[in-house]
């Protein structure tokens, strides 16, 4: 069981990915989940992080079989 | 106890709390009829005479934004996120006021200017309730929950709203 | 400018102010429909993508007062005193928030629990005027305009509500 | 021309009173419209008066075709 990453809005856009599954492996945090799916692009400026549909800051630790999402400031309303 | 299902839509969802005030929250892709949702959830969930002040905002599509005239919207969001989130939120007022009632109800997808976004409705025995809950309920929900509009200008461009503000300016 | 008349009451008044936004203050002894009368407003005066903030409060009769169960009730107003006063504060809400409309009407007359008493909605383009205006126009109502409850209670026997408080009790 | 009086709610009530015409001679002041109507019974604590729909204080002045009102605390919406 890996790791489901989901993008959202401008984000999606910016990583040209909306869902993927990746593997633990070598896998601590959401920094590094970022790392993993968006390569050498930086994390924009605002960028919002979630763990199974909570927010979360970079620096969390994810498990294996967790939902991490990024997306930009929301805009709803 | 209480489900309801809202069978029109598969992007439909309704979800309503086990707890201790009634609630419902609604995620929906077709076009959204503020006062019939009101209706409804008055008439479904709420007793005659126990209620005295009913508080409600309605968020409308203009056809401006930022200096530029709007000609269309399209709204994302972040299923499964979104309804949680919702519930927090309600979960957080219910505790704060005392409440009869809340309905929450959103729409994705596109819009067209003078469609309906949003509403919050706040019942309550008194005024000062639903009035403070449901103007929390949207700064709440205008902050934290994972909703995203693209605007599509005259000249067929689009973008990214970037952020919400303070609800003076827009 | 505009002028309309409710025709199905001889207690109805309806004036709709000549000013800068529309407005309409209505007292009426039938009963009230707050999402129709409301609805009606939007489509007569409001253009769709002017505005994007509607906030709405009703008040509705509870069963309840004062500890006391409540099965009744008469409300009297001082006609002709009622509408200049309540086309006064409107006057002053606008002036204080940038609003596109607002609607305000009150019942009169014999009550049931459950009977809606009174509606306030003010339109705008951005939500803080929208709210903050029908919040002040909702204690502008109870604080200033000359209508009068009397409750019968479960023992058939009636009493003048003595006194508006502050929201949180009644 | 005289006076329009008129009383409303617990007013119309304590005075046995809705509205009634009383001639300008000997009032100058709300105060006055009082003692005429009301007799020797004393204005309750709370009253409110107006003068032609406006709200005013007994010592305001009226005139003749003034329209002057007394009522308790308003209680509605």
């Amino acid at each position: 069981m890996g790791i489901k990453v989901k993008c959202f809005a401008s984000m999606r856009e910016y990583l040209d990915l909306s869902e993927r599954e990746i593997a633990i492996d070598g896998i601590t945090t959401v920094a590094d989940v970022w790392r993993c799916v968006a390569g050498d692009k930086p994390m924009p400026e605002n960028t919002l992080c979630a763990v199974n549909q909570t927010q979360a800051d970079t620096e969390f630790n994810v498990s294996a079989g967790d939902e991490v999402a990024f997306f930009p400031p929301v805009t709803g309303g | 106890m209480h489900s309801t299902q809202n069978a029109e839509s598969p992007e439909s969802k309704n979800n309503r709390l086990d707890k201790e005030i009634p609630s419902s929250v609604k995620v929906i892709s077709e076009p959204l009829d503020p006062w019939q949702e009101i209706t409804t959830f008055q008439s479904e969930y709420l007793t005659q005479g126990e209620f005295g002040a009913t508080a409600t905002f309605v968020g409308t599509m203009r056809d401006f934004n930022e200096g530029d005239d709007v000609t269309g919207m399209t709204l994302e969001h972040y299923p499964g996120m979104t309804e949680k989130q919702l519930q927090e939120i309600i979960h957080e007022a219910q505790h704060q006021w005392t409440l009869n009632g809340v309905l929450i109800v959103h729409r994705v997808g596109p819009l067209l200017p003078g469609d309906p976004i949003v509403i919050v409705a706040c019942w309550s025995a008194h005024r000062a309730d639903a009035f403070e809950a449901c103007r929390q309920l949207m700064e709440a929900l205008k902050s934290r929950i994972p909703f995203w509009k693209k605007e599509t200008l005259s000249d067929e461009s689009d973008r990214w709203v970037e952020k919400n503000t303070d609800g003076y300016t827009s």
